[in-house]
């Protein structure tokens, strides 16, 4: 049972340093670069390497909150001994960061307790919020709550907005449609859609005429391109090859209304 | 496209006193002066075209920023208000049938000025390379006269249309935005006005000499502009 | 007061030519030694050259106590007046005020100036047009009611004479506010631009309808030229103080009497043209055509 | 533009065509003309091919004194229809040679110098069809004027008085159903397609 204890402790210690060793390097990493790197050093590339940091940082604390991991709050460390002589190992240990393992620096290293500066912050605000009176507290968080969830209202609406709008530009087909631009040209070029009810006397030449005129009103676009006029399939067949060069013989080699 | 009465008001008649009074030499016959311009290649006659339509909602964001694109910044949008007829001079010649297509275009928005007579060509819409449609046109500002003119030319009325609607100019380029209307019966144009789509024409056009195909680009990289609102596109109407 | 100018200015000249004297002394100076000095003896060509430019400057300086000694000194500050606090303006856009003030002053000596001259000279010639005959009292009221004549006033005289003819239509602007200027059309013959200075006829142009309507510019055919001409003249004579809408009232008669200019031979000597120009006058009270030549 | 009056000079049996212009040009140089360049009316003819259905007649004129402007007429046997465009019509003229072909025989022109004097301008035009000289065509405008009853008398005394009698003292055919009318430059082509008609018509005689 105790082996058992103790392995775990072993292999969670071990983790933790890995850990700590990999934060360790990331920071100096990024130390170097602020050093060296900064003329070239941009945002972005800066702002990566923090993100690096934070998450060696997430999954050392994610390591420190496992199931597996012994309460290390539990256990303690007892310097057994020290002395005032430098101690080689320690050096090499640390770096040549700490070299002895002497009276007055082992409080510093082993203390297990907040900084004595930020514990005295940490006082003064208990201490504080210990003299504030029940209702005062109970309506200062509420105000704060209000302005919290007013924010939120804010922000989300705004989100709300964003959507809509570039959901609205995904779909550009509101804007026009192909059915209205075809309709126009061939009304503009070709006068589909345009042309008089055709006249009782007839003149000879316009027998295609009647079969061109589009149905009244405004045409669908599925009545408009199912109905395909028969000068537009002699018209297709005609479609001389491009060597045509005089534009008055290809135009009336092409027109729909010639007989 | 759009080449309204208005949006090229080009009086005939001018004046020839300053421009003879100095000058001792035999003045040119018209035709050799239209030859030797003709073979400078600087008489504007190829037309480059992309066309579009907007949906009548949207058009006013169009309008905006085609005021913010263009020239025309100032004084904002011009409007016309075109009658647009179409005629055809057909006949048959040993079986082979030959058409010879004519536009007239006034102003209804300004009486005085002078009518548009417009031959356009066969389309060439080239290969995926070139941004746009090129035809050939021939713009002539004419009198009144023309369409009885035409009318005892032999040529029949095929269709007509009135279009309404605003003018850009952006350098050589002329965008209108324009709703086209089916003409009621008669000759009277702005009686029985008929709508015919629920959408607004875009084109977008220059007039240029043969040759000037850089300015066909200019027109891509402008259309590339005014995307996703309008798709101006080259659309061959005869294969619709 | 004109010689003390004047020997301020030699004065100043003076002073003008020293100051340039002793840049030369200076420039030499600090130019030190130069080649065109050349080998032999080059310190004393220097020297010598230095010693002619201080010359110089001494006796320009000269000349400067002379013309100096001369001027008299001016007797106490000028007395501005209540413009001498102008100066102590802090505002601004008032600061402006004092340039603008002696601007002004300028102009109103100019023209006392002016005024006197041209006083002396109509003093010497009495014009049988000015209105010398009639009463002290009389001369005053009519003095300011032509010039200075209320817009509606001139505007009912205007619709009045464009009541008058059927032929004669008028079109009036105003771009100098008070005083119209109006545009008559003499049937298809010719257009008249005519500036009034409250109800006096102070200008007038002839020219072809097709032509811009612009007031300083005169026609480019000849017969309205000599249209505009005849014009002045009659401008002139119909010019009334005492009845000043009589006058433009018989100005207008005579100028639509043009309607003919074309189509009317010359009462005299029964032609159209003389020197390819149609009968280009109208007797002022017949208002008969006649050639220029042949009134 | 003024009012304008087109008038054949008939060239006497001695003279030829050149000549005449020299003598009416001393004339007018006497009187104190100024001459100012030359000019040009011309004229083409254009007729439909049989598959139109009945003979129609286009006639394309250009006159310098308006060189961006072209003027056509079209005469279908029961209309004359004038039109008025502006110089890129002759291109779409070349365009329609299917329906529309000119006879080239049939070119007529009008040149020759043109003259200032006061505000009259006098053009001593020789007529050539198809570069056959056919006679002298003077014309005489009276730029102030714009309506043609008012200045007639006063052109006609101008005109006898630099032509010799073979003025006459009424004006042309074609002015009398216009004296009330503003004139236009349309009316000046006119005159010089009737004109233009009559030479043709003469050259083909022969």
């Amino acid at each position: 049972m105790q082996q058992r204890e103790e392995k775990q402790l072993e292999s969670a210690l071990d983790s933790i340093i890995q850990r700590v060793n990999d934060l360790k390097t990331s920071i100096a990493a990024m130390i170097y670069k602020v050093e060296n790197e900064y003329e070239t050093l941009n945002w972005p590339t800066f702002l990566d390497n923090f993100a690096l940091l934070s998450g060696h940082l997430t999954s050392l604390s994610k390591i420190l909150s496992h199931d597996k991991c012994p309460v290390l709050r539990n256990l303690t460390v007892l310097p057994l001994m020290l002395s005032p002589e430098r101690d080689e190992q320690l050096a090499q240990l640390t770096e040549h960061r700490v070299t002895t393992f002497a009276h007055d620096l082992v409080p510093d290293y082993l203390r297990t307790k907040l900084e004595p500066l930020a514990e005295n912050k940490m006082m003064q605000l208990e201490h504080k919020a210990a003299t504030v009176a029940y209702e005062n507290a109970q309506k200062q968080v509420a105000a704060y709550q209000k302005v919290v969830t007013h924010i939120w209202d804010i922000v989300s609406k705004a989100r709300e907005e964003w959507d809509v709008e570039s959901s609205a530009r995904g779909n550009a087909q509101q804007h026009s449609s192909v059915s209205d631009t075809h309709l126009l040209v061939t009304a503009v070029g070709m006068g589909k859609g345009l042309k008089p009810v055709p006249n009782a006397n007839g003149q000879p030449g316009q027998p295609a005429g009647s079969m061109m005129v589009a149905p009244q009103g405004r045409p669908g676009s599925a009545s408009g391109q199912g109905q395909i006029p028969p000068a537009t399939q002699t018209m297709t067949m005609n479609k001389a090859p491009s060597a045509i060069k005089t534009n008055i013989k290809s135009a009336t080699q092409i027109h729909p209304y010639g007989r | 496209m759009h080449d309204g009465g208005k949006a090229t008001r080009v009086i005939g008649i001018r004046s020839a006193e300053q421009v003879l009074t100095k000058n001792m030499t035999t003045p040119d016959s018209a035709k050799d002066s239209l030859t030797s311009a003709l073979n400078s290649n600087i008489i504007p006659n190829r037309e480059y075209l992309l066309q579009g339509s907007v949906v009548d909602q949207y058009v006013e964001v169009l309008l905006h920023r085609l005021r913010g694109l263009c020239d025309n910044v100032d004084d904002g949008a011009e409007t016309f208000y075109d009658h647009e007829m179409c005629f055809s001079l057909c006949m048959n010649s040993s079986g082979n049938p030959l058409v010879f297509p004519l536009r007239v275009r006034r102003a209804l928005d300004a009486q005085d000025a002078p009518y548009q007579l417009r031959y356009i060509g066969q389309q060439e819409l080239g290969d995926k390379n070139r941004p746009t449609i090129v035809r050939s046109s021939i713009d002539v500002a004419c009198s009144a006269s023309i369409v009885e003119f035409l009318q005892e030319l032999g040529c029949r009325l095929d269709f007509e249309y009135t279009a309404r609607g605003y003018m850009f100019r952006k350098g050589r380029m002329k965008i209108t935005v324009s709703k086209i209307c089916k003409c009621g019966g008669g000759n009277k144009p702005g009686e029985n006005i008929e709508l015919i789509s629920q959408s607004y024409l875009v084109e977008l056009s220059v007039l240029a000499p043969s040759g000037y195909d850089a300015i066909a680009e200019d027109m891509r990289v402008f259309a590339e502009q005014l995307k996703p609102l309008v798709h101006l596109e080259k659309i061959d109407y005869k294969r619709l | 007061m004109e010689r003390d100018v004047e020997q301020l200015h030699a004065a100043l000249n003076a002073v003008k030519i020293l100051r340039s004297n002793v840049g030369y002394v200076f420039e030499s100076v600090s130019n030190g030694l130069r080649a065109d000095h050349g080998e032999d003896g080059k310190d004393a060509k220097f020297v010598t050259e230095l010693q002619v430019l201080l010359t110089t400057v001494n006796n320009n300086l000269r000349d400067v106590e002379n013309a100096v000694s001369n001027l008299t000194s001016p007797p106490g500050a000028f007395n501005l007046g209540n413009t001498t606090y102008l100066s102590q303006e802090t505002t601004q856009e008032r600061q402006a005020l004092y340039g603008q003030l002696v601007n002004s002053y300028k102009w109103t000596d100019k023209i006392r100036e002016y005024s006197a001259v041209a006083g002396h000279i109509l003093q010497t010639n009495s014009i049988s047009k000015t209105y010398k005959t009639f009463s002290m009292t009389k001369r005053r009221k009519t003095q300011t009611s032509i010039h200075n004549v209320p817009p509606d006033v001139i505007e009912n005289h205007i619709s009045a004479i464009d009541r008058l003819f059927t032929d004669m239509t008028i079109t009036t602007s105003r771009p100098f506010v008070l005083n119209p200027i109006i545009q008559v059309s003499l049937g298809r013959v010719l257009k008249a631009i005519i500036a009034f200075k409250g109800l006096m006829i102070e200008w007038v142009v002839i020219k072809a309808h097709a032509e811009s309507n612009d007031i300083w510019t005169e026609s480019r055919y000849r017969v309205f030229q000599k249209v505009t001409e005849n014009s002045h003249a009659a401008m002139c004579h119909f010019y009334a103080p005492t009845m000043p809408e009589l006058g433009v009232r018989s100005f207008m008669h005579w100028l639509h009497s043009y309607i003919t200019l074309f189509s009317s031979p010359c009462k005299k000597c029964a032609n159209h043209l003389h020197s390819n120009l149609p009968p280009t006058w109208r007797d002022l009270r017949t208002l008969e055509p006649y050639h220029e030549e042949c009134k | 533009m003024g009012v304008t009056v087109l008038q054949q000079f008939p060239i006497v049996e001695q003279r030829t065509g050149p000549s005449t212009i020299e003598l009416l040009t001393k004339r007018i140089v006497a009187l104190g003309a100024t001459q100012q360049g030359q000019f040009l009316v011309d004229c083409e003819t254009y007729s439909s091919v049989p598959q139109l259905g009945a003979q129609k007649t286009v006639h394309v004129l250009h006159n310098s004194e308006q060189p961006a402007t072209v003027f056509s007429i079209l005469e279908t046997g029961s209309k004359t229809i004038p039109l008025i465009t502006d110089g890129l019509f002759d291109l779409l003229m070349m365009k329609m040679s299917n329906f529309y072909q000119s006879k080239k025989q049939t070119k007529v022109e009008s040149k020759g110098p043109r003259f200032e004097i006061g505000d009259f301008s006098v053009k001593l035009g020789s007529v050539a069809v198809s570069q056959n000289f056919k006679g002298i065509l003077v014309e005489v405008e009276y730029r102030p004027c714009i309506v043609p009853a008012m200045c007639w008398d006063l052109i006609r005394e101008f005109l006898q008085g630099f032509l010799g009698s073979s003025v006459s003292s009424t004006p042309p055919p074609y002015l009398q159903n216009k004296m009330q009318e503003v004139y236009t430059p349309n009316d000046t082509i006119q005159q010089y397609l009737e004109h233009f008609t009559v030479y043709r018509k003469s050259h083909f005689k022969m």
